[in-house]
């Protein structure tokens, strides 16, 4: 099926969700709310003429500095019918929750989980949101625009800091010279245990 | 992980809610192809969950690009799929094509489409070499690599790189390609055949490969593309997806191959999936050899570059070669606004870019579908239940390069 | 003395020493080893009596299967509650009466020990046609009908093993699949 | 005295084999694998294991923190006194044998059954997970395939008539077919089999498979210590080899007598056999643990038992 026609036909099924339909190098996206993502995806995965049932890629952009929303882009494709289709659900900057399609596709586990690490949008309904890329205890979304390339120093990751400290301290260390000694302390932790 | 208050315990502990054996398998282990960790809990041999837990060469891909220019990225795009970076590089400069919409000279395909099944050649070549050491028989591990050899020589002569190839250039590739190299495909593609059967007949009708391999780690059709499997991985379980066919980019609807499906979806079976590919690999070489049209490599309204390009040509508006910097003035001629996805079909599988262009010359955001970070993130849902043993025949049958599933 | 009293000394005390350390040992690995080491100085006595047959299959049976398996079990069991335990009876002094009481009894009883009457195999016969071949005359000859039930108790008791483990572990099988099926649902 | 020397010389030239064996692997591996092998060092890489030798030796011995130090230590050396015992019972010709004793076959299982102990704390002492997989692997696979080791010699034991290693070779002379591999053909399948098993070699090289447990039980060895596995595991290997050669091929004797050279044939037998475990590694893939476990319960011990009952049948008849 032509994906303006594709388009036309989500505009049928769900007229209140549908923002806009934007054209681009022969690709159709689909604007919508983010309210029945679910619901449309199962849809689009269910309808017989459609059958969406693979999830090509699942990212999150930033269009915060445009219009004050994030947007969760989910390509679709019909393997058995090769057509394809663009998603993209805006999700407001102050209230970053959309639904989560885990239970659509299996697969979107670890996408919508990149998403969530990298711009900070919450999936309600996925099994084991938590960081995935970037280290447990990173602060912030580096994939925001508003994340700087280079924090200054005393703003940078605690771990990073730890891990250049420890490099410092190691480049120092005289393994050989130090190996007794730190034998004997650990011989008068143990006597003191 | 268990207490240490009793110091010479190495047991698995069992008290409170986890009669589990935890181990934690990476990120240093000979058999996660890179810096993949899994953390398992075992009961016995038996694997009763699998978290694998990826992130640790995490080098911020998709943030760096969108402060480079679309050219300057080109050379990262080696560093994702190691193993393959030709592939990359057709795919990450097929959709910036896409996106600037660019033209590409037919010779320019041809020699595209020639370069990347010589990368998934040489990736499969290296999935079959660590695969087949995974399960235990390592002489097949070196057969494969004087192969192997024989291609990165020629990728040598093209790019002048063995590994990061940075070969493709947008709009076209980097330098025509030479007429001895070509001779030493054709010589390569026409032997090939021969190798192949040479790496079956080691293991092919081994007893034991197929006991190890055989109804191991099955993924039924529906499963693999609810996980986003792609590739062979998915091909293996009978679905017939392959972006060559569907979505077809270069020279791929100008040749003939056919592509090989599996039915049960198990190790073995993406085993022979992918020993049939590097027979259809060989033959589009071929054709690509026979038809390779003359002609221009690069596209005329292809934009500038800071390397200089094998024609010399005029600068275009906007830009100063003389320099050697390239002015970033928002320009939506030549960089429209809009989005796109295009995706290639890699050896590993899918290989997408999702890119979003503001007008500016560098990609507002950009998205990289890699394969393997959605094999590992299925291998959780195939390996339950699995012993110890498969679940390294099944990351390897998987075929994950870290590099991409990280990026 | 000869060598041979020598030889027994060294190796009854040792035997003595090692049973005293594998249960009083706190870490039950190095328990099974002591236990490990006296079966060694045990084999060593029947080497000193010419047994050489029964030496090295008490090393290969007991050594080599039995404590093995003993090993096994002592991996397998939280050591790091048995550790915590520090008394395995309510009334060890009770236990400590009771042991010496036996060791009493065995002191008496030690007295009135004599010498059997010889059989038809004196030490020169064994030494002559080997141990090995000596036991097994006797064996399938004299004891054949002892043997055979021996062995037919054996293997009674092996089937009755084999039966009960499969039971077991045909319930346990059952109970890993209801374990994993809850961890699906949970990540689902 | 002469004793002692006769030791020294006997651990001299075993170690020397074992340094040499590993260079003959490492030859044989790589001209299966289109490569060459050891060439740098030495005429023909022939110093290669000396080099390694002296490396191994000279490496820094880590001792993870949380091992159990006086296991850790003694795990290597009981795994290579085990194996180099049973040195002292193997004849190599006739009358070239440091220890006849008359239950020279027991004594070798009884051996090797101790030789599982030095990995299994190794496995243990270690305190990582990997080892202690590895470690319990090896321990129930050693059990398991010493069952079938011995029924398959229990065959040879019947037609020889005696435990005694040398007599055995004796009574083979004698036989019909000058050597027990013929009419024990299964004994000696079976008995190959659980060879390959229980030196730990491929495809039966679970304990340590690399892919999955990392080295098994000597993951966190290193120097000397794991040289002391690597010895003992290639001594196992050449014990095994003797005894198949002992039991099943006919020991020191050969199709004519070589002057002076009373263990040629010996010697040649043991290494045909080495070159058959190099080249099963070359080949064969790795088993998986249970498969492993039900050829060796399923197939090979009900195997050996067949051949026990055919031998005591055929040997009653005629």
């Amino acid at each position: 099926m032509e994906p303006l026609a594709i388009a036309e036909k989500i505009k049928n099924q769900f007229p209140a969700e549908v923002i806009e339909v934007v054209e681009s190098r022969g690709q159709v996206g689909v604007i919508v709310a983010r309210e029945q993502i679910g619901a449309m995806c199962r849809w689009l995965k269910d309808e017989p003429e459609l059958r969406m049932d693979h999830l090509l890629a699942l990212c999150g952009v930033d269009y915060v500095a445009k219009n004050g929303t994030y947007e969760v882009v989910y390509n679709l494709c019909s393997i058995p019918l090769r057509h394809m289709i663009r998603l993209r659900a805006r999700v407001p900057a102050d209230d970053c929750r959309i639904d989560s399609v885990t239970c659509l596709w299996r697969g979107a586990d670890w996408l919508e989980r990149e998403c969530f690490d990298l711009l900070g949008i919450v999936f309600d309904g996925h099994p084991d949101l938590r960081r995935i890329l970037l280290p447990e205890g990173w602060e912030g979304y580096p994939l925001r625009k508003t994340y700087p390339l280079r924090l200054p120093a005393e703003q940078e990751w605690q771990g990073y800091v730890q891990l250049k400290e420890l490099s410092r301290e190691l480049s120092r260390f005289d393994f050989y010279s130090d190996m007794l000694s730190n034998q004997a302390k650990a011989g008068a932790n143990e006597a003191k245990k | 992980m268990m207490g240490t208050e009793f110091r010479n315990l190495a047991v698995p502990v069992r008290d409170g809610e986890s009669e589990l054996f935890t181990v934690q398998m990476g990120p240093q282990h000979p058999a996660t192809h890179g810096v993949l960790k899994l953390n398992l809990w075992m009961d016995g041999e038996t694997v009763v969950r699998c978290d694998p837990d990826a992130g640790y060469l995490h080098r911020g891909f998709e943030k760096i690009a969108e402060n480079k220019t679309y050219a300057q990225f080109l050379p990262l795009t080696d560093r994702l799929d190691y193993i393959s970076a030709m592939a990359n590089n057709v795919g990450y400069c097929v959709a910036v094509e896409a996106l600037l919409r660019i033209e590409v000279p037919l010779r320019a395909q041809y020699i595209r489409t020639m370069v990347a099944e010589m990368a998934r050649i040489t990736g499969h070549l290296l999935w079959l070499a660590t695969h087949a050491l995974d399960i235990g028989a390592m002489t097949v591990f070196l057969y494969c690599f004087r192969e192997r050899g024989l291609l990165l020589d020629l990728f040598e002569e093209l790019s002048g790189a063995r590994l990061t190839t940075t070969y493709t250039r947008i709009g076209g590739v980097r330098q025509d390609v030479t007429a001895r190299a070509m001779e030493k495909l054709a010589r390569f593609v026409e032997e090939f055949p021969s190798r192949i059967a040479e790496y079956e007949t080691l293991i092919d009708t081994n007893r034991i490969w197929l006991k190890r391999t055989k109804g191991i780690g099955c993924v039924s059709a529906e499963q693999a593309v609810q996980l986003g499997f792609t590739g062979p991985s998915l091909r293996a379980s009978g679905v017939d997806y392959d972006v060559r066919k569907h979505r077809p980019y270069c020279a791929y609807d100008k040749v003939q191959f056919e592509v090989p499906i599996g039915v049960n979806g198990d190790v073995y079976d993406r085993y022979r999936c992918r020993m049939e590919e590097l027979r259809q690999s060989a033959l589009i070489i071929r054709q690509c050899l026979e038809q390779l049209p003359p002609g221009a490599i690069v596209a005329d309204n292809a934009p500038d570059l800071v390397m200089p390009l094998a024609r010399p040509r005029q600068p275009m508006a906007g830009s100063s070669l003389a320099t050697g910097y390239i002015e970033l003035v928002p320009n939506n001629d030549v960089y429209p606004e809009g989005d796109v996805y295009v995706s290639i079909e890699g050896s590993k599988g899918e290989l997408g870019f999702y890119f979003v262009s503001d007008g500016g010359g560098r990609p507002y955001r950009m998205h990289i579908r890699s394969p393997s970070y959605i094999h590992i993130g299925g291998l959780a849902t195939v390996c339950e239940g699995v012993l110890v043993a498969d679940v390294i025949a099944i990351i390897g049958s998987l075929d994950v390069v870290l590099g991409e599933c990280d990026r | 003395m000869t060598v041979q009293q020598i030889l027994f000394f060294y190796f009854a005390t040792v035997i003595v020493l090692l049973s005293l350390g594998a249960v009083t040992m706190r870490n039950s690995v190095y328990s099974v080893l002591m236990v490990l080491a006296m079966f060694f100085h045990m084999a060593g006595i029947y080497l000193t009596l010419n047994a050489e047959f029964l030496a090295a299959v008490q090393v290969v049976v007991y050594a080599g299967a039995v404590l093995v398996l003993y090993l096994f079990v002592v991996f397998l069991v939280n050591l790091k509650q048995e550790a915590r335990i520090t008394r395995f009876v309510k009334h060890p002094a009770l236990g400590g009466v009771m042991a010496g009481a036996l060791f009493l009894m065995l002191l008496f009883a030690f007295g009135s020990f004599s010498l059997g009457p010889q059989g038809a195999w004196p030490v020169a016969a064994i030494e002559e046609a080997t141990f090995t071949r000596a036991l097994a005359m006797e064996l399938f000859t004299r004891y054949l009908l002892p043997f055979e039930v021996v062995g037919l108790i054996l293997l009674i008791a092996v089937v009755g093993g084999i039966v009960l483990a499969k039971r077991e572990e045909s319930q346990e099988g059952a109970g890993r699949e209801t374990a994993g099926s809850s961890i699906t649902r949970g990540e689902a | 005295m002469a004793l002692v020397v006769h030791m020294l010389i006997l651990v001299g030239v075993v170690l020397l084999h074992v340094a040499y064996a590993t260079y003959f692997e490492r030859k044989v591996i790589g001209h299966m694998q289109v490569r060459m092998g050891p060439t740098r060092v030495g005429p023909l890489g022939l110093l290669q294991p000396i080099a390694d030798g002296i490396k191994l030796f000279f490496k820094e011995d880590v001792i993870p923190g949380c091992a159990d130090r006086t296991l850790f230590y003694a795990a290597p050396i009981i795994c290579l006194v085990a194996a180099m015992a049973n040195l002292a019972v193997l004849p190599f010709a006739s009358g070239l044998v440091l220890a006849k004793i008359n239950i020279g076959l027991l004594f070798v299982f009884a051996m090797s059954s101790l030789a599982s102990y030095g990995v299994v704390l190794a496995g243990w002492a270690s305190n990582s997970k990997f080892s202690f997989l590895g470690g319990l692997r090896s321990m129930s696979q050693v059990i398991s395939y010493e069952i079938a080791l011995g029924l398959s010699l229990v065959g040879v034991m019947m037609m020889a008539g005696s435990l005694d290693l040398s007599e055995i070779v004796a009574a083979q002379q004698q036989s019909r077919f000058g050597i027990y591999a013929i009419p024990q053909f299964l004994g000696f399948f079976v008995f190959v089999v659980a060879m390959l098993a229980e030196t730990n070699r491929a495809p039966f090289d679970l304990p340590e498979a690399e892919s999955e447990l990392v080295a098994g039980y000597f993951t966190e060895y290193s120097g000397i210590r794991f040289s002391l596995f690597f010895m003992a595991e290639y001594i196992g290997m050449l014990v095994m080899a003797s005894i198949a050669t002992i039991c099943f091929l006919g020991g020191w004797s050969g199709p004519f007598a070589v002057p002076h050279v009373p263990f040629f044939w010996f010697a040649a037998k043991i290494y045909g056999i080495m070159f058959f475990y190099f080249w099963l590694r070359a080949t064969l893939p790795r088993y998986r643990y249970d498969q492993l476990m039900s050829l060796g319960w399923k197939v090979l011990i009900p195997l050996a038992l067949l051949n026990i009952v055919v031998t005591g049948f055929v040997k009653t008849i005629f």
